[in-house]
């Protein structure tokens, strides 16, 4: 059974088809990459699986149950956790704040125990403090744990979002251009991260520019073109299909 | 660091205070909170220079009871609550003998039940009625009530066989009363209210209440009770209207400025005004001409601008108290209280006052002249 | 871990020791008074900070939730003849339902226009309170009687001083407690970056509409004591002036700094006595001040004076931040 | 039918100067996106210099030129001191520095010219001239004409003129605008220098009929904001429409509704239309890119 089923999906801005008919499923545990030339509705598509836009039409399920038009933070409920190709940390606060938002859903969140910071508040974020440290230290920011986020480097924002979006504890990651930006060294720990993230069992889809690190770690591959789906399979079916090959030749 | 400079700061104010009451032994202090700025600065401004004038001019005289007045005075635009703080600034911190001052009905009621507790008279600048009625131990005013104003045009109406007439006012503290008690008073004149139109302090433009007033079926006059700007908005757009019933202004009016800002379509215009307005054209024997010529000479000498009724209003109240502590013989708050009550034939630019008990204002109708504006000045109709 | 939390406790230590401080060095009733305004005024900002410095969401119109708040009073115990406790307290509900009901519309809007949708709502309150003299006095505003608890009736400027001074330290103490919370974090994510705030699983708008009407019950609350304190109640106390004073409070201040709203309001209070020597040139100065502190402070006084502490401290001693007072 | 004429005549010209300090709104925020309170300021200090100038013996013609003048170089001032040093605060924080601005220049205005009201003759008589049995003053004319040619010269501006055009493309993309290498700064500058102008000829035309003091800029400030959000804030058609509305609301709101709640309609009309549109009439609804 897949994790995440995405059925003759639409979107339109005004006259612009950004996807169009988008049909396809991911299975749970694999790393799942999206990919299509400058424009192809990528991002779109993130939004419209996380629930930034509402789909024109179609429908989306995770565990076969619809969430297309639902609310972000109704998702995140549901085990969906995402980055952002812009870059979307909260730079009035420290990295470690970033991750602990991260963490929400796991902790109390009423307002009257909150305000009267009653022991289980205490405890609760003692223990979110500790697991938010952990989790940088595991993507590789474990040096700036006391430093605010506006003065990091850009590099470390990017995972410190991948470890915002882990500690949510998500079945399903949603990884948006991880790499964009990065240099080769820097790419190359990213292509490490995501690997180490999909062997703790965390269902990955990524969408990236950067072919080598895609065909590298991805077990299953969908390739957009003006919103279409162009073609999908493995790594090596994708390579060698001469509609994806035409398509990025004609982008290039 | 932060403690050490505030403890810093109180401990030098509480030296400046103390040496502040020792000057206090030899000088009255006169307090006074009035809206120099804002909104009724056309009050409060003509009021703290008639205050400084005559502080001035009595301490250059020798002063009172041997002593030198002090002026303290803060600035409370037309702000209730600031007038409640600098109020208690006056009593606590300045322990000031008396107090002359409150511009605006809302800025003295916020004064009177500090003024009450702590026992020290107050001679309010304000012209609501509520100020004196009920009667409050501590507080006396001198300018004409509202209500006072209201019966005094009504009684003209009267003698004009004018019954049905239309009011517009403004929504500030001073329109609000001004209708109210026209409303109230307006029966006893035989007089019908046919029209109740108002207007915001800072309106630009009038002519939409207006034209409904003037579509109102039997208007024989207008009535405006409002002051600033706004009524010489509501002249100009009356004339642009080519409404040709008979417009009365209340004596919130009651300044040069106002003829200015409306031009010609001021003329005609009648008003309940103090002899002040009209000081040179009163008659030989009236008791009030020597004091209002000497008024107005000293202050347009000393300012260069046209005197208004609002300054003399500041005049009354600081000769009424002076008059008070001389008759007292003391600066005792409760001596001066009783000599204030007690005043009596004091002339004053606002007229002649006779103060008791009952009544702590101490004028009557007799006070208010009808004028009517001719040829950008005022002209007394009786 | 624990010196996390010691500028939180060490913040408020402080404020306490300040509070209890202070009235050794007032010399008489006008002195206590302008300490009884600035407390007033400090818890009002320390609620409007919640919304504008750690939320990010402006309000022009909180003056209007203040006034609500002594209206409320005035009318219930002065022409009902209420129990002043329980006006407040239906003022705080009352306010806290209207806050409620307007606030998801409201705070659907950005920026500027969040700015206009509660400049309007703070202005029409204020029209209304003024224009319906029957109920609330008109302009001039309305007396409002002495708060009583148990026929206990709050009165003087010592038992006043301690009552405010005793509510704003609570007040501190719950924003604080709030800020530090997985509450007041989700606040400052949706202000840093609202999509993300949502991404990790934040109603967004849940948590707008709480923190609103939260900071709208503080004002209301504090507007009526206020009213009980000063004896009446005027429009001016709801309108847009009121509203940008109290804004500035929490700018000036510093956003998203609950002791930079107090340090504020204390400002904003005393200046203009401070002022009053300077006659005509009053609000010239009062600009002036106005302008070139945030000119030169963009930030606010207590984040910048508090940066320029931790720097210093930071060469003196290896643990940085310790003393920093800033939560 | 004459009584609804004279309503909308009133409500016209009102809100003819309501769209033109909206219309100074507009620009400000288009080039900074920084809401300049101190806007109002500007229609004082044209009003108010005007005043001063014919008061010392100065002919109409360049007492006007002269408060221009004056008002502009306040404008760029503002922008050089006050606002550009601050580019990279918060929106609330350039929000309190305007107001800031707003109180010294009012309480310079006082000190320099007084605390009273003054009027302006009218520029041609004030006869009132009749139409269909409702009348309006040559001046509302001028004020009508001037709203015209001003809003036809600064359609010229932004799209015949290179100026106008950076001042566009920096309103859209600051950071692109700089990169084909506009000079943002000076654009910034220019449109304040410009809104201020605006500000003083609206505040010279309206003051005849109006008056004017050293405070009348706070209301009409806030009214020019109201009209300025309510076209869609950076939409310049959008402030003209937003100040008509507005001002023909108040007038209509005067005349049928009840003149105690005037005020009060415009900002529930304002209300009601951000809960529908949340951003203006005119305003660009963007999509948020993430």
């Amino acid at each position: 059974m897949s994790l995440l089923r995405v059925e003759q999906l639409n979107k339109s801005f005004g006259g612009v088809h950004a996807v169009q008919d988008l049909s396809f499923e991911v299975d749970p545990g694999t790393i799942h990459s999206v990919i299509g030339p400058n424009g192809a509705g990528k991002t779109t598509l993130f939004n419209l699986v996380t629930g930034v836009y509402t789909p024109s039409s179609g429908n989306i399920f995770l565990d076969d149950q619809p969430t297309a038009g639902r609310p972000a933070h109704v998702l995140a409920r549901l085990g969906m956790s995402r980055t952002f190709q812009n870059l979307q940390i909260c730079m009035n606060m420290t990295a470690l704040e970033n991750v602990m938002v991260g963490r929400h859903l796991h902790l109390d969140r009423r307002f009257l125990p909150a305000m009267l910071r009653l022991p289980g508040i205490v405890r609760g974020d003692r223990d979110c403090r500790d697991k938010a440290a952990e989790l940088m230290n595991f993507v590789g920011t474990g040096r700036y744990l006391d430093s605010d986020a506006a003065s990091m480097p850009y590099g470390a924002l990017k995972r410190l979002e991948i470890a915002r979006a882990l500690a949510a504890e998500p079945r399903l990651l949603l990884l948006d251009e991880p790499a964009a930006g990065l240099n080769a060294n820097e790419t190359a720990e990213i292509d490490v991260l995501i690997q180490k993230v999909a062997q703790t069992g965390v269902t990955v889809v990524l969408v990236e520019h950067d072919m080598k690190l895609v065909m590298n770690i991805s077990d299953h591959i969908l390739v957009l073109d003006y919103g279409k789906k162009l073609a999908e399979g493995t790594a090596e079916a994708v390579r060698h299909n001469p509609d994806v090959i035409a398509a990025y030749l004609g982008a290039a | 660091m932060r403690g050490k400079h505030v403890r810093a700061w109180l401990a030098a104010s509480a030296v400046a205070m103390a040496s502040s009451g020792a000057i206090a032994a030899d000088t009255i202090k006169i307090g006074s909170f009035l809206s120099v700025t804002g909104p009724a600065s056309f009050l409060g401004d003509p009021e703290l220079k008639t205050l400084q004038m005559y502080i001035d001019q009595i301490n250059a005289e020798g002063g009172v009871l041997g002593k030198q007045l002090a002026l303290v005075h803060y600035d409370v635009g037309v702000d209730a609550d600031n007038a409640r703080t600098s109020t208690k600034r006056l009593l606590e911190d300045d322990q000031v003998d008396v107090i002359v001052g409150g511009s605006t009905t809302g800025t003295t009621m916020a004064a009177v039940p500090l003024v009450e507790r702590a026992g020290v008279p107050f001679i309010s600048l304000a012209g609501a009625v509520v100020i004196i009625e009920p009667v409050k131990k501590w507080v006396f005013k001198t300018p004409h009530t509202d209500r006072m104003a209201a019966q005094k045009i009504f009684e003209d109406m009267k003698a004009r066989d004018i019954t049905k007439v239309a009011l517009i006012s403004g929504t500030g503290g001073f329109g609000k009363s001004g209708r109210a008690q026209s409303t109230a008073v307006a029966g006893d004149y035989g007089i019908e209210i046919v029209a109740d139109e108002t207007y915001g302090p800072k309106d630009t433009d009038m002519t939409p209440q207006l034209t409904k007033i003037k579509n109102t079926d039997g208007v024989q006059a207008v009535l405006n009770f409002g002051f600033g700007q706004g009524p010489a908005i509501v002249t100009k757009n009356y004339k642009q209207l080519g409404m040709t019933a008979p417009l009365y202004q209340s004596h919130g009016v009651a300044s040069k400025k106002y003829i200015e800002l409306a031009g010609d379509a001021a003329n005609g215009v009648r008003l309940p005004g103090s002899a002040l307005l009209v000081a040179d054209k009163l008659a030989d024997d009236d008791p009030q001409k020597p004091v209002v010529i000497g008024y107005q000479t000293m202050y347009e000498k000393a300012t260069g601008t046209d005197v208004s009724t609002f300054g003399g209003h500041a005049y009354d109240g600081l000769m009424i108290a002076v008059e008070a502590m001389k008759t007292a013989g003391s600066t005792d708050k409760e001596a001066v209280r009783a000599a204030i009550e007690n005043t009596q034939g004091f002339v004053g630019t606002g007229g002649v006052v006779n103060m008791s008990a009952e009544d702590h204002l101490g004028l009557d109708l007799t006070a208010f002249r009808m004028l009517e504006i001719q040829d950008g000045d005022w002209v007394l109709v009786d | 871990m624990g010196w996390m939390r010691a500028p939180r406790t060490g913040g408020l230590m402080l404020l306490a020791l300040i509070v209890a401080a202070i009235p050794w060095f007032l010399p008489n009733n006008f002195y206590f008074e302008m300490a009884i305004l600035v407390g007033i005024n400090a818890i009002v900002a320390v609620g409007l900070n919640l919304l504008i410095g750690y939320a990010g969401q402006i309000s022009l119109g909180h003056a209007g939730f203040f006034g609500l708040g002594g209206y409320c009073s005035g009318i219930l115990v002065a022409t009902y003849g209420w129990p002043p406790a329980l006006a407040l307290l239906l003022g705080a509900v009352g306010v806290a339902a209207l806050a409620f009901i307007i606030a998801r519309p409201i705070l659907r809007l950005k920026g500027h226009y969040l700015a206009m949708a509660t400049l309007g709502l703070g202005i029409i309150i204020s029209i209304v309170v003024s224009t319906e003299d029957w109920l609330t006095g008109g302009p001039d505003g309305m007396y409002v009687p002495p708060f009583t608890l148990f026929g206990w009736e709050l009165y003087g400027e010592a038992v006043w001083y301690w009552v405010i001074g005793g509510l704003l330290l609570l007040a501190v103490w719950l924003a604080l407690n709030i800020i530090d919370s997985p509450v007041g974090r989700a606040l400052r994510a949706l202000h840093g970056s609202e999509v993300a705030a949502q991404a990790a699983g934040v109603d967004t708008t849940r948590a707008k509409v709480r923190v609103f009407v939260v900071s709208a019950v503080f004002a209301a609350v504090m507007g009526s004591l206020h009213a009980h304190y000063a004896g009446f109640v005027t429009p001016t106390s709801s309108g847009f002036f009121h509203s940008i004073e109290l804004v500035t409070m929490v700018v000036l201040g510093g956003m998203a700094s609950t002791f930079g709203a107090v340090v504020g309001a204390a400002i904003l209070t005393v200046l203009p006595q401070l002022l009053s020597g300077f006659e005509d040139y009053e609000m010239v100065v009062f600009g002036l001040i106005l302008m070139l502190t945030m000119i030169f402070m963009p930030q606010g006084l207590v984040p910048t004076l508090a940066r320029v502490c931790k720097r210093r401290d930071q060469r003196a001693s290896p643990i940085p931040g310790v003393d920093e007072v800033d939560p | 039918m004459a009584e609804f004429l004279q309503y909308l005549f009133s409500g016209i010209t009102v809100g003819a100067t309501y769209a033109l300090v909206g219309l100074g709104f507009a620009m400000i925020y288009n080039a900074s996106h920084v809401i300049n309170f101190a806007q109002g300021e500007f229609l004082m200090i044209g009003g108010m210099m005007t005043v001063s100038m014919l008061g010392a013996g100065v002919p109409m013609p360049l007492a006007i030129v002269a408060a221009i003048v004056l008002a502009t170089v306040v404008g760029l001032a503002l922008e050089k001191f006050a606002v550009e040093p601050a580019r990279n605060a918060e929106v609330v924080t350039v929000i309190i520095i305007t107001i800031g601005a707003s109180i010294f220049l009012r309480g310079l205005a006082q000190v320099v010219w007084g605390k009273e009201y003054h009027a302006l003759p009218p520029f041609s008589g004030d006869t009132p001239i009749s139409i269909g049995g409702a009348t309006i003053l040559p001046q509302s004319l001028w004020v009508l004409g001037v709203t015209v040619v001003v809003v036809a010269a600064l359609a010229w501006f932004f799209n015949r003129t290179l100026m106008g055009k950076a001042i566009l493309a920096t309103s859209h993309n600051r950071d692109a605008a700089q990169l084909v290498g506009i000079n943002t700064g000076l654009v910034l500058l220019i449109s304040f220098g410009l809104s201020a102008a605006l500000g003083a000829i609206a505040g010279i035309m309206i003051a005849p009929i109006t008056l004017t003091s050293y405070d009348v800029g706070i209301m009409l400030g806030l009214k020019g904001f109201v009209a300025a959000v309510l076209g869609g804030l950076g939409s310049g058609v959008g402030a003209i429409v937003g100040g008509l509305i507005l001002g023909i609301t108040e007038a209509m709101a005067a005349g049928y509704i009840s003149s105690e709640y005037k005020d009060a309609v415009p900002f529930v009309l304002i209300l009601l239309i951000l809960f529908f549109l949340p951003n203006g009439l005119f305003g660009v609804r963007g999509t948020e890119r993430v």
